[in-house]
């Protein structure tokens, strides 16, 4: 669309980071140019969430500079970038759904007239920025609340342009989106452009990349790999350069014919709010991989096997009679357990101590199965077989790295001895070494028998660790893949990339 | 780094961390000394127990209290729940030692049983438990009032107040052990025993974070309406206790439910739930009880003992709050 | 740190005190008794009217002391007579403790005697609350009384409301507690708080050992009927040189008080004397007593049968001044004459009796419930016993 | 989805102006049958006057608990505005501005030390509201044994007394001064914050809000609202009470009717107007209840169970709204 400017709008330069003392970003450089849309690709951990923390001030870099309108900059933190006109714009809306939508575009720095909010030059303004991008529709005095998502995220973008904001980063705009929203987003993002605004576009889903972006960066392992003009380049080139890799990490070997067992669960027809049309099958011993985008209904799938939000249509058996997983608690009696993706809001107690974290499923739910002792000297046992490091089985679990808070909620499963177990993300935010040890983990529990249902995002990880791969898209299983599949083929599969566009 | 192990016993007790029961203890020593320096007999055997024993009842709110707070939410409803009980036993008992066993089994299912309501209400229909409890506060209160044409009625049978007054005389070394501090012991080995059980640990859990404890089988809306059965069943233990004390009277719960709250805040347990210990919530009742004794020794004026008492909890509450957040502000 | 502030805060409040450890001498001087200093409610020429009072005979009938009056002073009624029957509104303060309930059950009988003359009786309670009575009032003005009874919450708060009920024009009574007008057509109370204070506290220092200690039982600050009876208490101590060794409240609450009597026994290992401004929590402070393994010293309690039968039982060394619930009848009489036109007397001082040893037996009823009041003269009203069990 | 979006942006009406409409209709109804009047003149002014007392306590509630905090101290911070004001007038009216300056400034200053112990210290609003309260109820108890002081006169027939009609002057206070607090909600800056404060923490800061500061200011406006409500008791009663918050019960009695207008406990949801609609049913129950001569105690009964299914409503429907 438009040539680099001379004077880019943001330059960064080397930009490097660690966390820990492991490195997540090497000198990595980029620029924008105003009304450029400029796309960040990368997997899950390529680096991408914390390039786009360093841009919009969140974090700080070690090394390197970033540069914003000409000059050098350093952001003392979120409010200090959003004053330089840096929005960003979150997966999770940042938003009051009991206010307006003007209340909310205009929340910290509302309009006033004589020491007054000036509710109506407030609602005009919030109008005038909602045309701006298209919007007429959207009324700037609707409570937040009573809007859908894609409106909520134009929400969220006029209140990143109210701040008078030259430099937008989207961070997966679109996870939340279904497809008639997406078209929405396309227009919105065509009129910043035109307004002179950049964009820092940051998606796994490649149509939306090759529609909109006019360069894209490639990232991978915290290295850029390159920056492509869009043009003149191709979705199979990008997602080579996104994928290829020297096979760094070692997975377990896969199950043999012989380690398969029986079909433990299957669903027929399964659907609910987020699910439709499921029909899955898991056989003992096999770990079966989920891959698709952000909400394409792979967490669904899960909670829904779990019981947090159940199925309310369609029919589940269990080891062949039927069942209904109305609630965790009839699901872990079932013999399933369930890791979930947000390890600190529903994974673990921050504040109770490692053995008490442990300890907790099995004292809710087999309360009166076996002593305390010897429960209690069960999960010591397992703690230390999947080998945490604490100060102490009575150190509180907030003090621990993620990757041993982790191991910890393993433990507290594996002490129930489940027969189907559900990973969600299980190695998200976890080190190199951790990871390993987890992986290894989940092959042992599918050899001894367990039917083992994986989501991640980290397409290696699902390939390694997979036997079977279904893809979700849209709350649908769009397909289903054998051991050995491409990473092409599951990005393929989970971004549609034979879909044709509705108009 | 090292792996999981379990470390030595004594130390695990020492360790000063958040929602530990050392802070209240060096309060508690200083106390006691202050008694000491300024009435060293206080803490001759018998009147010690004596003390201990009339200061049962508030003890056994605190810890009821604790179960419901340390679940993450407040119960309001026990001063009035103890005023009820002592009222109604007197009418029903109605001086007659025949009744006192059948009242006292009444009263505990009643105690339970609005403890139960508390609980429903609050976890089935969402309402706020400072909300729901208030209501019940107003109710009981209302209720008794309005059963026994504002003036109690009856009378407590002998039976019923010797476990609140009377004492085994004559103990060797102690001199004298009150029932009510043996109601008291058995009362705390039990809470805890309670604590450290499944149960005591999943009502942590359920106050630190119920979506994760929803999610590893715990049925929140059972583990939190159990302890406000708990609180309700303490409240009527109490009740039966402050009524043998002191006999029938409207005022025999005034005032309890906010003295249990601060006694538990006192011991370090947080407000909002998932930390804190049981027996600090008692320590904190035990504190208070020794604050009000001081004050007594030292004559401190009456009027001025509500802003002694203020300001000890201010301070208190005030300094444990920074000490949390610098720590966590090292996470 | 927190336990350092509490010890320096303990320190200062303690230092605020007075210290009869530390200053011996001076616990016999009328400044340094512990008494401190005289409420604000004390009104000398008040203090004294009333204690001449005590001494007065009433004129009357001798069996119905609720229609005695002390040294009547007759005001003309005659612009309030009216045909009856009548509608009588009450505006009463509260019906929160015994003493209230006794009293009022005692005047719904009184009405219900003399329904052939009364059509309607409308009672609003104030539920102890100033702002509410207030209320209540000008509401009662809206409802077309023909009398208006007020029982106020507290004397100062309540004056502009009555005035207000005075200028609608319909005849007020005021009982119990006074107002600052003198607009009622009367008001009508026994004798009142001096009396009370000074009869057991003249007792309970004329009976202790000399330069006794004298431990003081209140129930809360505040309220005025209360504070005068303290402050006549506190004149008659000075004046006995009496160490008062501490002046506590209670709130009415027997755990309180147990828990006072008890840490002050443990602190000056006898107590030679007991006062208390109102007998709620008699009962409990015998009971400390008993349970530290003391003897009961020389105390004052009030008119309720808790504490008359223990009294009895024991054999306690006691007085009760009362402040009798029959005033509650009084009001009913009162209006109902002054709407014949008779004339009334303002103010209607009513006899206040005191139960000694000697009249004990006359006034405890074992059949009556422990909180009653035994000063209640409705034995010969509709539905006793029954109406106050 | 859209069709939603699409209609009016509506703020419905608080549903606890249909249960007042509904109880003062029945309440009427049975009155009537009883015999008596519900509406006339006297009525109408005993139960504005309630109202006003109430009402004006209230309204400060509703911002701190907006705010996701709460003030148990309002109680003591009355009574010690009542004597404040009384005291310094002490029966003269020239004294009336500085004595009303005077009292106001010491609400304020109760309220800014509850804001700093919430804010600075991190103390638990519940606890550390409950220890100023007991702060302050040492100093009351200590120093007042009784009414102290005298409000000036015209004060007295001003706010104490004179009405427009059926309306009392106190009650048109309530109205000024729930009008100013709407009017700060929706049209100042403080107001726009404060709710977004007591709706998510993290939001309002991100967005710029400092939270602290607003939370100060809702504290303190709260006490302020408490010493108007102490003066206008003060010129109610001609002097200062010791115990009149207390008495009546201000501080459990204007969270009830808090949450009872629909205002979350939590924060963040809520308003002004619904407290009054809050404080006015309450006020009619009263009133219905005094016409019938119904126990005191009874209604304490009623007051409770109306209490817990006003939020059990509430809750209700937040509850259907989120699945939908």
């Amino acid at each position: 669309m438009s040539d680099p400017r001379p004077v880019p709008l943001l330059a960064l330069r080397g930009i490097g980071k660690s966390f820990l003392g492991v490195r997540v970003l090497h000198g990595v450089d980029l620029d924008l140019a105003p009304g450029e849309v400029h796309a960040v690709v990368g997997e899950n951990g390529a680096g991408k969430s914390t390039l786009m923390k360093i841009v919009s001030g969140a974090y700080a870099p070690d090394d390197g500079t970033v540069e914003f309108a000409g000059e050098a900059r350093v952001f003392r933190g979120p409010r200090d970038a959003q004053r330089a006109g840096i929005g960003i714009i979150h997966q999770e809306f940042n938003l009051l759904p009991e206010r307006t939508v003007a209340e909310n575009v205009y929340l910290g720095h509302e309009p006033v007239r004589r020491g007054l909010v000036d509710r109506r030059e407030m609602v005009r303004r919030t109008g005038q920025l909602l045309a701006s991008i298209g919007e007429t529709a959207l009324p700037a005095d609707t409570p937040v609340g009573r809007l859908g998502v894609a409106q909520q995220q134009v929400v969220e973008i006029a209140k990143a342009l109210a701040l008078d904001a030259r430099l937008l980063i989207m961070d997966e705009p679109t996870a939340a989106l279904a497809d008639h929203e997406v078209e929405l987003l396309y227009g919105l993002v065509r009129r910043l452009q035109e307004r002179g605004i950049g964009l820092l576009y940051v998606s796994h889903r490649l149509t939306e990349v090759f529609d909109l972006s006019d360069r894209i960066t490639v990232l991978k392992d915290g290295h850029r790999v390159d920056t492509l003009w869009t043009a003149d380049t191709t979705a199979g080139e990008l997602v080579r350069r996104m994928v290829g890799r020297e096979l760094s990490h070692y997975y377990p070997d896969r199950a043999g014919p012989d380690d398969l067992g029986p079909v433990r669960l299957t669903v027929r027809d399964g659907g609910n709010r987020k699910l439709r049309g499921v029909d899955l099958e898991l056989r003992a011993g096999e770990v079966l991989g989920v891959g698709g985008l952000q909400g394409s209904g792979r967490s669904a799938l899960a909670r829904a096997l779990f019981g947090v939000a159940p199925f309310t249509s369609g029919a589940v058996t269990l080891d062949g009679a039927p069942v209904r997983l109305r609630s965790p608690r009839t699901a872990i009696r079932a013999g399933i357990a369930y890791v979930t993706e947000d390890r600190k809001g529903e994974g673990i107690l921050a504040r109770q101590s490692v053995l008490d974290n442990a300890l907790l499923a099995g004292r809710a739910v087999f309360a009166a199965r076996s002593g305390r002792t010897a429960r209690t000297g069960r999960a010591r046992e397992l703690l230390a077989a999947v080998e945490v490091r604490a100060a102490g089985d009575d150190q509180e679990i907030r003090f621990l790295s993620g990757g041993n808070q982790q191991k910890v909620v393993l433990a507290r499963w594996l002490a129930l001895d489940p027969r189907i177990l559900l990973f969600d993300e299980p190695t998200r935010g976890i080190d190199v070494g951790a990871k390993a040890a987890i992986h290894d983990l989940v092959r042992r529990l599918a050899r001894e028998g367990a039917a083992v249902l994986m989501i991640s995002s980290e397409l290696p990880e699902l390939l390694g660790m997979s036997d079977r791969i279904v893809v979700m898209r849209d709350g649908r299983i769009a397909g289903e893949l054998p051991a050995g599949a491409t990473e092409e083929q599951v990005v393929a599969l989970a971004v549609d990339a034979t879909r044709e566009r509705v108009q | 780094m090292r792996t999981v192990q379990p470390r030595p016993l004594p130390m695990r007790l020492l360790r000063a961390r958040p929602g530990g029961i050392l802070p209240i203890l060096a309060i508690l020593a200083v106390l006691l000394v202050l008694v000491a320096l300024r009435q060293p007999d206080f803490l001759a055997p018998p009147s010690l127990m004596s003390f201990l024993g009339r200061s049962a009842p508030v003890i056994l709110l605190a810890a009821g209290q604790y179960f419901v707070i340390v679940s993450g939410e407040f119960d309001l409803s026990v001063g009035s729940l103890v005023t009820a009980q002592v009222v109604v036993a007197a009418r029903l008992i109605d001086s007659d030692p025949s009744r006192t066993w059948p009242v006292v089994a009444l009263l505990l299912v009643g105690g339970a049983l609005v403890g139960l309501v508390n609980g429903l209400i609050t976890t089935r229909l969402r309402v706020p438990s400072f909300i729901t409890t208030l209501g019940m506060f107003l109710i009981l209160v209302g209720a008794v009032y309005l059963w026994s044409d504002g003036a109690p009625k009856g009378g407590l049978s002998e039976e019923f107040r010797r476990y609140g007054r009377r004492a085994f005389e004559d103990v060797p070394v102690l001199g004298r052990v009150p029932y009510a501090l043996l109601v008291l012991l058995v009362l705390v080995a039990l809470a805890v025993l309670l604590m450290r059980s499944d149960f005591g640990r999943t009502l942590v859990a359920v106050g630190d974070n119920p979506r994760t404890a929803e999610l590893s089988g715990v049925r929140v809306w059972r583990t939190r309406t159990i302890a406000f059965v708990l609180s309700g069943l303490a409240a009527a233990v109490a009740a039966i206790l402050l009524g043998g004390y002191s006999g029938v009277s409207f005022q025999a719960g005034v005032g309890l439910e906010f003295g249990a709250i601060t006694a538990v805040v006192l011991g370090g347990v947080a407000l909002g739930g998932g930390r804190g210990s049981v027996v600090g919530a008692m320590l904190g009742a035990l504190t208070l009880e020794l604050l009000f004794a001081l004050m007594n020794f030292y004559g401190v004026s009456g009027a001025l003992r509500s802003t002694v008492q203020g300001a000890i909890i201010l301070l208190a509450v005030a300094v444990s709050a920074t000490r949390n957040a610098s720590r966590q502000g090292e996470t | 740190m927190a336990a350092l502030a509490a010890v320096t805060l303990l320190a200062l409040a303690g230092c605020a005190t007075d210290e009869p450890a530390a200053s011996p001498s001076g616990s016999a001087s009328a400044a340094g008794s512990g008494t401190g200093d005289q409420s604000k409610f004390f009104v000398q020429a008040d203090y004294d009217a009333e204690l001449a009072l005590l001494d007065t005979a009433p004129t009357g009938p001798a069996d119905k002391p609720w229609e005695q009056v002390l040294n009547p002073t007759m005001v003309d009624t005659a612009k309030f007579k009216k045909a009856g029957p009548h509608k009588i509104c009450f505006s009463n303060a509260a019906l929160n403790n015994p003493w209230r309930q006794v009293g009022f059950k005692t005047m719904q009988a009184e009405v219900e005697a003399q329904r052939s003359r009364i059509k309607e009786f409308v009672h609003v309670d104030a539920e102890g609350k100033d702002q509410k009575q207030i209320a209540d009032i000008n509401d009662l003005l809206g409802k077309g009384c023909d009398a208006l009874i007020v029982s106020p919450n507290t004397t100062a708060t309540l004056t502009p409301a009555v005035e207000a009920a005075c200028r609608a024009g319909l005849p007020v009574v005021v009982f119990d507690r006074g107002v600052d007008t003198d607009c009622p057509v009367t008001f009508i109370n026994p004798i009142g708080g001096y009396g009370f204070g000074h009869v057991g506290a003249e007792f309970v220092s004329q009976q202790m050992k000399p330069g006794g200690k004298v431990l003081a039982l209140r129930i809360l600050p505040g309220v005025d009927v209360l504070e005068t009876r303290w402050s006549a208490a506190k004149v008659a101590f000075d004046k006995a040189k009496v160490d008062v060794v501490g002046v506590e409240f209670t709130d009415g609450d027997p755990a309180k008080t147990k828990k006072i009597v008890d840490d002050y026994l443990q602190r000056y290992g006898t107590i030679d004397g007991i006062w208390m401004d109102a007998g709620a929590v008699a009962v409990a402070a015998v009971e400390a007593f008993q349970d530290a393994g003391k003897p009961v010293p020389p105390m004052n309690g009030e008119d309720q049968l808790d504490f008359l039968k223990i009294w009895k039982d024991r054999k306690l060394n006691a007085i009760a001044p009362t402040y009798p619930t029959y005033q509650w009848r009084t009001p009913i009489i009162a209006a109902l004459r002054i709407l014949d036109g008779q004339q009334v007397s303002n103010p209607w001082k009513l006899p206040q009796p005191t139960i000694t040893r000697e009249n004990l037996d006359n006034y405890l009823d074992p059949g009556m419930p422990p909180l009653h009041y035994a000063m209640c003269g409705c034995a010969d009203l509709p539905g006793y016993p029954q109406r106050w069990k | 989805m859209s069709v939603r979006s699409l209609l009016p942006a509506r703020r419905p009406v608080p549903g606890v102006f249909v249960a007042l409409a509904l109880t003062l209709a029945i309440g009427w109804l049975v009155v009537t049958i009883d015999g008596g009047q519900l509406f006339n003149q006297s009525t109408t002014v005993s139960l504005l006057h309630v109202a006003a007392g109430l009402g004006l306590v209230a309204v400060g509630q509703t911002l701190v608990i907006l705010g996701g905090s709460l003030d148990l101290s309002v109680a003591y911070v009355i009574s010690l505005s009542t004597l404040v004001a009384a005291e310094t007038m002490n029966g003269s009216d020239g004294a009336v501005l500085p004595a009303i300056g005077l009292a106001l400034t010491v609400s304020a200053a109760v309220g800014l030390l509850n804001g700093l112990l919430v804010t600075r210290l991190r103390i638990n609003a519940f606890i550390a509201t409950l220890g100023v309260g007991l702060l302050l109820k040492g100093y009351l108890d200590s120093g007042y044994d009784g009414p102290a002081g005298t409000t000036a006169p015209t004060l007295v027939q001003t706010l104490g007394y004179q009405r427009v009609g059926p309306v009392p002057l106190s009650f048109l206070l309530l109205v000024v001064v729930t009008g100013a607090a709407w009017f700060a909600l929706s049209r100042t800056r403080f107001g726009h914050h404060l709710v977004a404060v007591g709706g998510d923490p993290t939001v309002a800061r991100l967005s710029g809000v400092r939270n602290d500061r607003v939370l100060v200011t809702a504290h303190v406006l709260c006490s302020l609202c408490a010493g108007l409500a102490g003066i206008y008791l003060a010129s109610r009663l001609g002097s200062g009470a010791p115990r009149v918050g207390t008495e009546g019960l201000y501080d459990l009695e204007s969270i009830a009717a808090v949450v009872i207008g629909g205002t979350a406990l939590a924060g963040g949801r809520g308003g002004v107007v619904g407290t009054v609609g809050g404080v006015l049913l309450l006020a009619g129950i009263d009133a219905i209840f005094n016409q019938l001569e119904v126990d005191a105690f009874f209604k304490q009964v009623i007051r409770g169970a109306v209490i817990i299914a006003a939020v059990a409503v509430y809750a209700h429907r937040a509850v259907r709204k989120a699945a939908s």
